[in-house]
């Protein structure tokens, strides 16, 4: 008789085993990058062997994807979209623009680190990041999976303080629901 | 009591082969569709691995009381209907209680879980779900017709309304439902298209139009429960085709060890290559919109159907 | 005097008839000619009245017999049983006359009214009640 | 006193006369006499109803001439039953009329009570008498008085109408002159039972000839089609207790006439085919026109011409069940359309410009007047448990025992037209929003009771019908059985007085 | 005092204290009506039984009042739907106008159906009729004068059916000299030979209190504009009283068909069915289009009527059981509905979809009782209205042999779903409003009823037989032997069984078992949320703006269907009175109000009569 911890670690495994391959890509289509999306998924790349698919609705969705500059208004919805993602849940962010801005680093209506605002898992480098990078960071996701580390849900709820101030500063009109789920 | 065990041991039997086939067809017509696409696609047991993810989901949304049921009915349908419907002929293992439903019931329990759903999507108050909703149901109309033409065409041919009979009778004869009366299967598997909603009549889904319509809803434990009453729930429409049309599967002379097991092997291949049929048509077909799959519904699968009810008849 | 009016009336008697019915009957056409015809009220009355003159006529000359006297039985006239002009019309003709005559006498009165409101005595523009 | 049937006819007249005199004595006399005479036509009526019940026939030999040389006053369990309705009917009516108007002037007073109580005596007359000159003269009285009261109110449409009553009427009268005329010249005799018997003397083609005429002078009074082109006028403009008479009592004389001539006097089959057929063209013109009428009172006249159609259907059907029918419907037609026409002239008078689209709120209004109308509205189109359903049923019944299945089916669609017209009225009432606001014009208590009497006749026929179905049936017999009519008037071998 | 009479009296005197105590006491008439029609309840159910007689004369007609096992079954719906329905109208009705008056006609509705179930004779049978019709006449107009012109079509409509009645029964009275259904049943009154008509007529008469195809245009309107406690009774109980007089004149023509006439049942038969299936089709297609809840629930009920006429048009054992089974069933459900569409007016103030909707969890138990009635209504399994629908295909299919007949119920059946769906959806599902945020639970007294009735559905679900059981009496009265049943196994003539028994047990207990795990399952993770938190691609939909999805519901379909939603009964009828219109405008110009015309008119009648003289009144 293996012991409680021993088979949560089983557990763990297999759960850890299957949602690394399967991975519910929201495909959140925010900058020029989306144009590399296409191309992932379809035959040349072919996304779907590693069990990535898109998914239509947050609610069934693990993968945010960031798919480069994020305008202010964009973010509020960015933010819904995300915090309607049942956990656990992870954020891809995707091309230069999501790390530091990118080309958009001065423009005024674009924020320039996404991570200040959702907690983000994999970086993916690049302007554009080609379907080779893009599934290399989506294989990181799924190590980073394997091995228990992708707690993108757990950290926005310990400091959800404090993304709630950084994207305060952003939204002006704050009118979002209370994060409840 | 120990003919119940038995049987209840037949009966979970079934629905765990049922859900295991199901879902591992659905992961080989991934991967097939992939491979047609010339992509290299995920693996057949993909399925699987989807479930368990989204069962192992954390945190879940439920939208009230109906939308936390809707997953439930549908796999009350799925079940209760496979229940119903004999799997091998005249075999020990599964008889279930194939002789206590006829097919007037399975037509009428098979839209049970549709309509549950589309209570629970409903329920969450998507506008995306509703109009799925109402175009699934739209499209039901459509080919519940020549669908319904083909079985009273049986019926009335076969003077039974039991499936059981119906295995019998191609059993007995040694010739196919699909041979006497093919005008009759043709407009059944013109339904079937509609029934497995693949493409060209899967505008009630349609993710980038609906957000995957009745499902948007719907995810973690719910949209797993929902898929695997969904697997099961291909497996008993394949079955019923195979049972109906295809000669059934299984040997009433031959109940051992052995003979149940070539039977469940032929059920399979004939069931994966009734499958494919909806599959391919689906590979090599645009979208329909949902007045147009009904327009076709009632066109030529209709036709058909008429035709094989006089056949029948006459 | 009187002989020879009976002399008369017996040798043209039945012309006299004739004549009795012809003018009874000629008078009830005059009569419905106007009432149907005449599009003024007065006339229709009088055309009514024409009519009922005429139908008055007729019954006289029905209850005539030729050669008859008045039926009452008085001295002299014992045996003008036979000879008696019935006496039934006359009465009924006296009883029509005043019927008439009360007729007349509230179709105008009524003529009158209508008058003063329609400002026309035309029947055809009277047409306030219909359908 | 020994009261006989002179008196129906002595008794109004000399009121009538009386009542000119007796203004000078007090200015309310000429509202209360009419109601005592209403009142002892009554109590004769119910004397000698005892008596017809008792020896089956009451007769009164004027002048003491014997029939057939003298007139003779007649009562017969048929004539009886009419008189007593009239007799009835003119009391509830004099009922509703008194204080119907506060504010009247004498003058009009006293000659509506005059003219009144001479139509009354009329159609009373038209009815009892055995002779059919002396029918002839009180049909006469009838029609000048009902002419009369036509035009009573002075305004411009009554006048109208009683002009084209006078018109028809003259019609009627010289008609029937002409044909008492011809019969006379062909049997030598006036008296009815004689006529009766002599029938068979007189050729075929004069027979058809004077039947004609009388059709069509009778007719006119009974409202046949084509010959109805009065009615509608002249029930429509007058005063609303003359309109319920005209309904309960002339018409009825003028039908009376119609059966007594075609019934008794005449052998000739054919007039009851003709019958049948003139009703039913009457019925079914009537009613259609009804349907588009905008003036409520012009509706229940039309509504009433076609009764009257209906009427003359079951006559035609000539059979015991069938004339059993007809009496049925001549008595509910009396009670009901009166009703409709008290309570119609009050709901009139309470509208704006007398259209039925004014009659909205009526029912919050006036209620009881307006539950009362809905009643007869309920009765007349033959709805179950009112009394009207009887009599449709028996005629229906009477009509399917002869197999006339189309003729049924003619009749009850007409009753769908009926149904529509009416319940249109009874939802205006009740259930449009109040449009116009004006001062109501209550009622006065007795009118009120006056409806109240007739609205629970209806009732209580309705639910028990036998109270009056033995009458009936006695009343039809003695319709159909000629022969002892005249063995009775020219043989009297029956009590007289 | 004769026990009928007693019923009949404890019923009229409630109508008249009805209708005097809301003068007196403001709403007390509705607990009286309550009160009087569950005292002649009572004494019906537990005082008379089966077999009662007792004849008098009225009127010079001889009748008869009884209760014989086949209306016995049709007193149950009336008076149990009458009990209910009357629970319910007391806070339905609260506070609404003249309540005397509703009560009044409502009571005497119900004495009239009592009265028909009594009468064993063709006059007590026809008078009833009237006073329910009439009665029902004025209730539909009660809601004001809008409906006056619904209220006059309905009439239009029943009196013509009632003098369709008529006809035949006089008829019959001449022909066969007997006001007795019974004896005339017995003379071959109904048997085609000759006088075929007869039996047609009595078909319209019945047809159009049960709302078949060319009679039904009445139906919807008058359904959905009656205050709906009255409309549970209207379309529950009352268009079954259409269905009882054809049930008779079927099973009579059926059975006493002589051979060499019996093609003209044949064809009776086909066209009754056929009738029977295109009423259910059309008023299912036009059911799903409308955007009011009540009307909705009219459509589908004159499609549900469509369904029975199907089943008694069969004749066959089954088909028969079928019929009366769903005209027992479609009273329950159907009552509930129009209780529970009440209920939502009256919480609401609307029962129109496009404005109400998401009331699931402001009226859970109306919602319950809702969804029940709508699984039954649908036909889906387990509750009732499965047990009817399976009965009346395999009556079709395996008896009959009316195989396109089948085709055309199941497509109606399956387009139930839509707007059986639609109904619930409409109503309960979907966004919760602004405007009905108010919304409350129905008081007790009317949550009540519904929930009886909806219970009531599992019952006949699950064990079907106890419905069996009068009906087979009711079909042995008819002249059916051998009337098989079973507790909760249906058979048909193949020997197929459908076992409810297991199938409920099965449903159950997956049900259970699934309904554990989902639950269980992640409970601590699993958060119940309102309907405004859903995935709206990211936006926050603003508070004016409405996510409800309720105009044009199947456009889709409508679209598809097309064809037959270009003629509809309802033209073709307003057409038929416009030209009667245009007739009556036509005759009453003969009156041209020229006086000279009339006397021109006396004339030439006199004339022409003068001319044919001979012809016309030859000796």
């Amino acid at each position: 008789m293996i012991n409680d911890k021993d088979s949560q670690k089983i557990v763990d495994y297999i759960q850890n085993f299957s949602r690394k391959h399967s991975l519910f890509v929201m495909a959140y289509g925010t900058g020029c990058g989306a144009i590399e999306i296409p191309a992932t998924m379809t035959s040349r790349y072919d996304a779907e062997r590693f069990g990535i698919r898109g998914a239509a609705t947050p609610r069934q969705a693990d993968v945010l994807l960031i798919t480069g500059y994020l305008a202010t208004k964009t973010l509020k919805r960015v933010i819904r979209v995300y915090e309607q993602m049942q956990e656990p849940k992870y954020v891809i962010g995707f091309g230069s623009c999501t790390i530091n801005g990118g080309m958009y680093y001065d423009s005024y209506n674009t924020i320039n680190a996404l991570e200040q605002y959702i907690p983000v898992d994999v970086y993916i480098n690049g302007c554009m990041p080609r379907p080779e990078s893009v599934i290399s960071g989506f294989i990181k996701l799924q190590e980073l999976i394997q091995q228990g580390k992708a707690d993108n849900g757990k950290r926005y709820r310990e400091n959800l303080e404090w993304y709630r101030a950084n994207q305060k500063k952003i939204i002006k009109n704050w009118k979002m629901p209370d994060y409840n789920w | 009591m120990e003919d119940l065990g038995l049987k209840i041991f037949g009966a979970i039997l079934t629905t765990i082969m049922a859900f295991a086939v199901g879902m591992t067809y659905g992961g080989i017509v991934r991967k097939l569709t992939a491979r047609v696409q010339n992509r290299f696609g995920p693996p057949f047991y993909q399925n699987f691995l989807d479930l368990v993810k989204l069962q192992s989901k954390k945190t879940n949304v439920a939208h009230g009381f109906m939308g936390h049921t809707a997953p439930v009915w549908i796999m009350v349908a799925s079940i209760t209907v496979l229940m119903f419907i004999p799997i091998l002929n005249g075999n020990l293992w599964f008889p279930n209680l194939s002789f206590h439903g006829d097919l007037i019931f399975i037509l009428y329990m098979m839209v049970f879980g549709s309509l549950g759903m589309a209570l629970g999507a409903g329920q969450t108050g998507n506008p995306n779900s509703a109009i799925g909703v109402t175009r699934g149901l739209s499209m039901m109309v459509g080919f519940e017709i020549p669908f319904v033409l083909a079985l009273v065409a049986l019926m009335v041919q076969y003077h039974t309304t039991s499936i059981q009979d119906l295995m019998q009778i191609q059993h007995e004869s040694g010739t196919w439902l699909i041979f006497s009366n093919p005008f009759a299967f043709l407009a059944a598997l013109f339904a079937s298209l509609g029934m497995f909603r693949y493409s060209p009549f899967d505008i009630v889904g349609a993710p980038a139009e609906l957000a995957s319509g009745p499902m948007s809803e719907f995810g973690g434990k719910y949209l797993g429960t929902m898929m695997s009453g969904g697997s099961i729930f291909a497996f008993i429409k394949l079955t019923l085709y195979v049972d109906l049309f295809l000669g059934g599967a299984g040997n009433p002379d031959h109940t051992g060890i052995w003979a149940t097991l070539a039977g469940i092997g032929v059920l399979l291949i004939k069931t994966f290559t009734l499958y494919m049929v909806p599959v391919f048509y689906g590979w090599v077909s645009p979208r329909y919109r949902t007045e147009q799959a009904i327009r076709y519904f009632w066109g030529w699968p209709t036709a058909l159907g008429i035709i094989g009810l006089i056949w029948a008849v006459y | 005097m009187q002989q020879e009016f009976h002399e008369i009336f017996v040798k043209y008697h039945e012309i006299i008839t004739l004549g009795v019915y012809g003018t009874a009957i000629g008078l009830m056409l005059i009569g419905l000619y106007a009432v149907l015809m005449k599009k003024n009220l007065v006339k229709i009355v009088i055309g009514l009245s024409i009519m009922d003159a005429g139908l008055h006529l007729l019954f006289i000359g029905i209850g005539y017999v030729q050669g008859g006297t008045a039926p009452i039985f008085s001295p002299g006239y014992e045996d003008a049983g036979d000879r008696m002009v019935d006496p039934v019309p006359q009465a009924l003709v006296l009883t029509a006359i005043v019927i008439g005559f009360a007729v007349t006498a509230v179709a105008l009165s009524l003529i009158i009214r209508l008058y003063k409101h329609h400002h026309t005595a035309k029947i055809d523009q009277i047409k306030s009640l219909k359908w | 006193m020994v009261i006989t049937p002179i008196h129906y006819i002595v008794v109004p007249l000399l009121a009538a006369f009386a009542i000119p005199l007796l203004v000078k004595i007090h200015k309310e006399l000429p509202r209360i006499i009419p109601g005592l005479v209403m009142f002892y036509n009554i109590i004769i009526s119910i004397v000698l109803m005892q008596q017809v019940n008792e020896f089956g026939y009451v007769s009164e030999v004027i002048a003491g001439w014997k029939a057939p040389w003298g007139i003779n006053l007649i009562i017969t369990p048929f004539s009886g039953f009419l008189v007593s309705l009239i007799s009835f009917m003119g009391f509830v009516i004099w009922l509703y009329q008194y204080r119907f108007k506060k504010v009247i002037d004498v003058g009009e007073l006293k000659s509506y009570g005059i003219l009144q109580m001479m139509m009354i005596t009329g159609a009373i007359g038209i009815i009892i008498t055995g002779d059919i000159f002396n029918m002839f003269v009180f049909l006469e009285i009838v029609a000048i008085t009902a002419i009369s009261l036509t035009s009573f109110y002075r305004h411009r449409d009554g006048a109208e109408a009683g002009f084209k009553y006078l018109l028809i009427g003259g019609f009627s009268s010289t008609l029937i002159l002409l044909a008492i005329l011809l019969l006379y010249t062909q049997v030598g005799t006036l008296n009815m039972a004689e006529i009766s018997e002599r029938m068979h003397l007189v050729p075929q083609g004069m027979k058809a000839t004077i039947l004609v005429l009388f059709i069509i002078g009778f007719g006119i009074e009974a409202e046949m089609f084509p010959l109805n082109g009065w009615a509608p006028d002249a029930y429509s403009q007058a005063p609303g207790p003359t309109s319920a008479a005209f309904a309960g009592i002339v018409v009825k004389a003028g039908v009376y006439g119609l059966i007594r001539i075609i019934f008794t006097l005449f052998d000739i089959e054919g007039a009851f085919d003709f019958l049948i057929i003139a009703g039913l063209v009457t019925m079914i013109i009537a009613e259609f026109s009804a349907l588009k009428q905008t003036n409520l009172k012009r509706m229940l006249a039309y509504s009433s011409i076609g009764q009257m159609g209906l009427v003359m259907i079951a006559f035609g059907i000539g059979t015991k069940a069938a004339v059993f029918a007809a009496l049925f419907l001549m008595f509910n037609h009396a009670v009901i359309k009166s009703l409709l026409f008290m309570s119609g002239s009050i709901l009139m008078y309470n509208s704006k410009d007398k259209t039925i689209s004014t009659l909205s709120g009526m029912g919050k209004k006036l209620p009881f007047i307006s539950l009362l109308f809905s009643l007869g509205a309920f009765a007349i189109v033959g709805l179950p448990p009112f009394s009207g359903f009887w009599s449709k049923l028996y005629v229906l019944t009477a009509a399917a025992n002869q197999e006339m299945i189309l003729l049924i089916g003619a009749i009850l669609a007409v009753s769908i037209v009926e149904i529509v017209y009416y319940f249109r009225v009874v939802s205006k009432m009740y259930f449009a929003e109040e449009t116009e606001h004006i001062a109501i014009f209550k009622p006065s208590i007795n009118a009120k009771i006056a409806m109240g009497i007739l609205g629970a006749i209806i009732l209580i026929i309705g639910l028990y019908p036998d109270l009056i179905t033995g009458y009936l049936h006695n009343a039809a017999d003695m319709i159909l059985d000629k022969a002892s009519y005249i063995d009775f008037v020219l043989n009297s071998n029956a009590p007289v007085q | 005092m004769n026990l009928f009479f007693i019923i009949l009296l404890i019923l009229f005197s409630s109508a008249i204290l009805a209708f005097i105590s809301n003068r007196i006491v403001r709403g007390s008439s509705g607990i009286i009506a309550f009160i009087g029609i569950t005292a002649a309840s009572i004494l019906f159910f537990t005082r008379l039984s089966i077999g009662n007689t007792y004849s008098f004369t009225l009127g010079g007609i001889q009748m008869q009042f009884g209760l014989n096992s086949f209306t016995y079954l049709f007193a149950i719906i009336v008076l149990g739907l009458g009990v209910l329905a009357s629970l319910y109208s007391i806070q339905y009705m609260k506070g609404k106008e003249r309540l005397g008056y509703f009560y009044f006609n409502f009571v005497l509705t119900i004495l009239g159906m009592v009265g028909i179930i009594f009468s064993q004779d063709f006059i007590t049978f026809f008078i009833f009729w009237e006073i329910m019709t009439w009665s029902s006449y004025l209730i539909v107009i009660y809601n004001g004068y809008s409906s006056s012109k619904v209220g006059i079509k309905y009439m239009i409509f029943s009196a013509l059916g009632a003098y369709a009645m008529l006809t035949a029964i006089v008829s019959i009275k001449g022909i066969y000299g007997t006001f007795m259904i019974k004896d005339a049943i017995a003379a071959g009154a109904f048997n085609f030979t000759d006088h075929f008509y007869i039996p047609i007529l009595l078909l319209i008469g019945f047809a159009v209190k049960a709302a078949l195809m060319p009679l039904h245009v009445w139906a919807p309107k008058s359904y959905s504009m009656s205050p709906m406690s009255f409309t549970a009774i209207f379309s529950g109980a009352m268009s079954k009283m259409g269905i009882l007089g054809m049930g008779l004149v079927l099973t009579s023509i059926y059975s006493h068909a002589s051979p060499e006439v019996s093609v003209y049942s044949l064809i009776l038969k086909q066209v009754l069915g056929w009738l029977g299936g295109i009423t259910a089709v059309m008023a299912t297609i036009y059911a799903l289009i409308q955007t009011d809840a009540k009307k909705l629930l009219a459509y589908s009920s004159i499609a549900q009527l469509g369904y029975i006429v199907v089943g008694l048009s069969t004749g066959t054992k089954l088909g028969v059981m079928a019929a009366l089974f769903l005209a027992v069933v479609h009273a329950i459900f159907k009552g509930t509905l129009f209780m529970v569409a009440g209920a939502v007016e009256r919480q609401a103030g609307t029962t129109d979809m496009t404005k109400v909707s998401g009331l699931i969890r402001k009226m859970p138990y109306t919602f319950f009782a809702a969804l029940l009635s709508i699984i039954a209504l649908a036909g889906v399994p387990p509750l009732g209205g499965f047990v009817g629908k399976w009965m009346l295909y395999e009556s079709l299919i395996t008896e009959s042999n009316n195989y396109f007949l089948v085709i055309v119920v199941f497509f109606s059946s399956t387009a139930a779903f839509l707007y059986s769906y639609r109904f619930l959806f409409g109503l309960f599902l979907g966004q919760e409003e602004k405007e009905t945020e108010h919304v409350k639970e129905a008081p007790l007294t009317m949550v009540i009823p519904m929930l009886i009735l909806a219970l009531l559905l599992i019952v006949t679900g699950l064990y079907p037989g106890i419905l069996f059981e009068p009906i087979a009496h009711g079909m042995e009265y008819l002249g059916y032997s051998h009337v098989n049943w079973d507790m909760s196994v249906l058979t048909n003539i193949w020997g197929e069984q459908t076992n409810m028994s297991y199938i409920f047990s099965l449903i159950g207990i997956v049900f259970v078992v699934v309904f554990i795990f989902i639950t269980l399952k992640g409970y601590k993770g699993t958060r119940n949320v309102g309907t405004k938190e859903i995935s709206t691609s990211g936006e926050i939909p603003l508070e004016h703006e409405n996510l409800t999805y309720q105009m044009d519901f199947f456009k889709p379909f409508e679209r598809a269907a097309a064809p037959l939603y270009k003629r509809s009964m309802n033209k073709i009828w307003n057409d038929i009175g416009n030209a009667l219109e245009a007739v009556f405008n036509f005759t009453r110009k003969i009156y041209t109000g020229n006086g000279q015309t009339y006397a021109l008119f006396v004339i030439i009648f006199l004339v022409i009569l003068l001319i044919f003289k001979d012809s016309l009144f030859a000796n």
